[in-house]
């Protein structure tokens, strides 16, 4: 697919003012690799598996050559066969290691979604705690050039609903390597949603690894008059729109999400409590989605806060369809 | 093969121990204190035992629904098994899991799956551990017929053979799913049976003969051992009771009564009494021990089961992530 | 399972106040029996799949003996494999046939995501309306006896969010068969979600062969305090609840979905704009399920008339457990 | 055996034109005026040409991401295909598809799935409705090395020959799996080759040699019109080109220069040319008639792409339902 003409490469939107002569900027698949090789090398029992994680696109850069200096006992290609590789790396995971586990797209994960769900959410609360799964699954969402109905599904409204699972999307090149060390860190199974459109960015990346914390959430802008939640890529667009509304005197907050699974209701609620308007924004369908669940909360825990009603801007209940007329109405940002 | 008295001793006390309990939930499931469904192994113990006894506390192994067996072969708490049919606190799995989901991490159960086939992969997943570890492991995996329709059997196997895993598959072939009848659901006799042994160690066993079960699995565990790779077992076996529940479910129709009773006649524990017996290595005093010190096990284990507290509902978010 | 111990026979309640002499009072798995026996008869192209709808419990008595009228050739046990089935379900529906599938419990259909969310759902709209999947997916939610977590799980938070499936859920005899018929006669594949509990049902339903319009839910009990909005068993633990809360002078309307997707927001809409309060109850977990769907609706489209918070009654966040002492405090109702 | 002159010609024709489809996509491609992901299938024509040429219009095919050769093969509007790939409201799936996605009931081709294996159970369901209609069809697969990786082929082989269905299912092993050699990813060939002949008539032949193919094709397509069941045939080949896109892949450094060099030089159509010419069944005019009535056709259908509508993106919730 010719990027170029998809989406420009550009430099994230400058969230936190960090840019300076002394930060490193990096491109987000960069940061990626960048968890991954620190995770590598700091810890034995993790390994990197996936169709194509060793091969010269290496995951859209974000593997790329390090089987060649791991080996490939610790970086290799699997077969397709995404549920028995993904019991598989649930029973490694069992057994000891960290396994991280890469698909190209959320698509193949549904041909998993039994040892997803049946098997790696419940592990442990099945069996009373004595057994962890510290699991990483990782797919990026596809979008553009005639991706089509199966290779740009933005899944993430179907994980946020199962329980045991812990759900990330990141929307920075910082967060990217940060989650993605905090997630291999933790001893619970974590699906990370990535965003084909942030691997055109470039961002602020510390060296030395760090962690974000699980399940809390951020805000990118402060602003008083309206709330705009979101996550993933939808946090650039909403920082824009933040933007566009400052020019007709609208002050917007912008709340990063981080992570959807367990969700920052306190970070939410704050906010909304602050400006009594909100919008969700999703790269997913709207029905039965992350703006759902979103939406509800505050409903449900900020009623009183609202001055009206609780928009959602998401993708239309449709498969995607291919044509780029078409790919134009469905997508929004 | 000539193995030693005390290890088919041990054999026959294995399976005994395995039949009585399960002949003990059986007789007191009526109650309704048990409020779990439960899925009896009855006359496939010597295929547990016979593969377990092949193992070490550190092997692994990977269970199903219908696991009493397995679990208790590979050296899983018995009181922890009926508390936790009880439902109790005290049960190995909390009183989370029920009859289908057991654990005993202590003895290298990690838990079973009542998904069909879903335990499969992961079993394998134990057994790549292992070789990365570079540990002195085997992996084993229980699965049924049922299981052996499910794709994910084949993309196991396939990935234990190319990465010659130290896995060993045990396929319990007692010839139905529920009430559908492997004929309904197979082709032929599972694919793998056709695979070059170079791959894969593929045999057919009576799965009533606790030393044919004892002598593949010897066989399959010491070719893990060396770095052979995977093994598959197919155990021709036979469920005499009902799929799930108490009791015989010959009433049901979908089986052949003489079917049952011929494998009845079969039954891996009093076929093996009945050679340890006629070779002398076992008296009836040495049984009536036997039997007693189970019983005594089981009473224990049942009283301390219905003596242990209930988990408490309002824990009920507990052990959602670690 | 003893059921007498988990759910006592009942007759469902009386909603429509349709009893009388002349009504036939029949069992809830009697109705869907009689509906695919008239679909089978009718329509020669219908067949009946899945693992046991040959057997003696006969899907518990959904299909039982089906197969001695039709011939196993129409009514076929199949081999578990249940994506590769449901697949094979899907060609054939391609093909010209109308099969409907039966599962045991929904747990089972995440082995089969790929074929229903890849494939049967996105089918038609992909090829630009060239080929229909007239499919029908049927299986039924456990409860209790320590089903535990993989044999309860109740999906339709997840089914709900996938365009191009229809999702029916049956609260009483007469919808599980009038839902059944329009749903293999359907051309679209339609995901029908049971509960253990309504089998336990008796009520009111016609011998001859109807149909029950998709998308359609209706009023069990007129009301203008409060609305219940619920679907499938927890129809009757609304009704119940709206029966107690008479007592205390509290007049609630009582809503059944029927159909989930596509749902029928006019009626919800209309009834929140009378009442003003809402509370949505299902069977499935809270976060992300289709409590949250109905509530981020009323939000949207009815926020001005809401009185109150929208409250939502569902299973906590966990995968359920087995103990009963665990279970009762994981179901509502 | 013997083909007689026309058909020898007309698979020959086929192929070519399959050839020159891909390599005009492959030369505009770079305009970006194709919006839509390209998985060419040069190379590997003679599969899809040798299995369709014994099928009948009311034969189905069940295709893949690779799926260009498989829809003119089967007699797909060649209008309709370039259209889609120009996303066009007149392209075979109303520009919802794209390249991935190709559809034209009209002469059995029910639509292709993009998700690797996906089509090969909707393929065996096809057989299964053939089979309960009673209809004199059969029902073919075609689908990759990647998709022999799938749970879900062994799952439905098995329903196929347990339900002995008029299925064929044409295994185009190429290889690769995009950069990923299939021995990273299976164990050894296929288990299927190792399945009785009672079962399923199964073989493996030179993909690139469109007799071999043809002639095991026809076998298998007469078993099935017979009610014989189910045909695995395994179709070695290669891809010539990358994985997606235009152009080759060989900078990219994951196979060796002479491997794709060797089987370029193996090409299904020059191979086939030289033996025609040689046996003096085909002339140089005739070869020069066949390429000038197949570049005009191929004109047409772009033409008749580049000027078709554009959906309309107001439109996007139709075919949501039948
Ligand atoms: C994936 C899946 N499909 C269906 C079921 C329902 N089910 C529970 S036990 C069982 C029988 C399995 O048969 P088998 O694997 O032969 O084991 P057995 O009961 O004979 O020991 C079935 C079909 C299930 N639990 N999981
Ligand atoms: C289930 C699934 N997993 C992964 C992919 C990504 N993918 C797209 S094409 C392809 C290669 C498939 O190889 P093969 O089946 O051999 O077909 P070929 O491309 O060689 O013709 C892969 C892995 C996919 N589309 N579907
Ligand atoms: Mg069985
Ligand atoms: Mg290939």
């Amino acid at each position: 697919m010719p990027w170029s003409k998809i989406k420009p490469e550009l430099n994230e939107p400058d969230f936190d003012n960090v840019t300076g002569e002394d930060k490193r900027i990096i491109p987000y698949t960069e940061a990626i690799r960048e968890a991954l090789d620190q995770a590598l090398m700091l810890d034995p029992s993790v390994f990197v598996m996936g169709q194509g994680v060793d091969d010269p696109a290496g995951m859209f850069g974000a593997t790329l050559n390090l089987h060649k200096k791991y080996g490939r006992e610790r970086v290799f290609d699997t077969p397709l066969a995404e549920n028995g590789l993904t019991g598989i790396a649930v029973g490694a995971a069992i057994g000891g290691m960290r396994p991280v586990y890469f698909h190209n797209r959320p698509d193949f994960l549904l041909l998993a979604m039994d040892q997803i769900v049946n098997h790696a959410s419940k592990w442990h609360y099945m069996f009373g705690g004595a057994v962890n799964v510290p699991l990483v699954i990782w797919a990026c969402i596809g979008r553009g050039w005639g991706s089509a109905a199966q290779h740009s599904q933005a899944l993430q409204g179907l994980f946020m609903h199962i329980p045991g699972l812990k759900l990330i999307m990141p929307a920075t090149c910082y967060d990217a390597k940060g989650l993605m060390l905090s997630s291999i860190a933790d001893n619970n199974p974590v699906i990370i949603l990535e965003h084909r459109f942030n691997f055109r960015h470039k961002g602020f990346v510390p060296k030395e690894p760090y962690r974000i914390p699980i399940g809390k959430g951020m805000v990118r802008k402060p602003g008083k008059d309206i709330t705009i939640i979101a996550a993933s890529y939808m946090v650039t667009e909403a920082y824009h729109a933040a933007l566009e509304l400052a020019k007709d005197g609208i002050d917007a907050e912008v709340i990063d999400l981080r992570t959807l699974r367990p969700l920052d209701e306190e970070l939410i609620l704050t906010s909304v409590k602050k400006t009594g308007r909100v919008v969700v924004a999703d790269t997913g369908w709207k029905t039965g989605g992350i703006t759902a669940e979103i939406s509800a909360l505050i409903v449900e825990k900020g009623f009183a806060f609202l001055k009206a009603p609780v928009l959602r801007v998401a993708s239309p209940d449709v498969p995607t369809p291919a044509g780029y007329t078409l790919e134009q109405a469905f997508y929004a940002g | 093969m000539k193995l030693p008295r005390d290890t088919l001793l041990r054999l026959y006390y294995d399976m005994l121990r395995i039949r009585k309990v399960q002949l003990r939930i059986e007789s007191l499931y009526h109650l309704d204190e048990m409020k779990t469904p439960i899925h009896l192994c009855i006359g496939q113990e010597a295929i547990a035992v016979g593969v377990c006894a092949n193992l070490n506390k550190e092997d692994y192994i990977s269970s199903n629904h219908r696991g009493h067996g397995h679990y208790l072969a590979k050296g899983g708490d018995l009181k922890g098994l009926i508390a936790e049919l009880y439902c109790r606190e005290t049960g190995c799995s909390r009183g989370h899991g029920g009859s289908m989901h057991l654990v005993d991490t202590s003895v290298g159960h990690i838990g079973s799956s009542s998904i069909v086939g879903g335990g499969i992969p992961i079993g394998t997943g134990l057994a790549l551990a292992i070789d990365m570890k570079k540990q002195d492991r085997v992996s084993v995996v229980f699965f049924g017929d049922g299981a052996a329709d499910e794709g994910v059997l084949y993309e196991s196997v396939n990935f234990a053979i190319l990465k010659k895993l130290p896995v060993i598959y045990i396929y319990e072939n007692n010839q139905y799913s529920v009430c559908s009848r492997v004929s309904a659901r197979q082709a032929d006799e599972v694919i793998f049976h056709a695979t070059s042994p170079e791959h894969m160690f593929t045999k057919t066993v009576d799965g009533n003969a606790i030393l044919e079960v004892y002598e593949a699995a010897r066989e399959a565990v010491l070719r893990a051992r060396n770095g052979d790779g995977p093994s598959f077992i197919e155990c021709k076996t036979y469920r005499v009771r009902g799929h799930a529940g108490a009791g015989s479910d010959a009433g049901l129709g979908y089986r052949p009564a003489e079917e049952i009773s011929f494998w009845e006649s079969k039954c891996p524990i009093t076929t093996f009494r009945e050679k340890l017996l006629q070779k002398g290595l076992i008296s009836q005093n040495d049984i009536q021990d036997m039997e007693r010190n189970i019983d005594i096990e089981i009473d224990e284990a049942f009283r301390f089961a219905q003596e242990s507290p209930l988990p408490k509902g309002e824990d009920i978010l507990q052990y959602l992530y670690e």
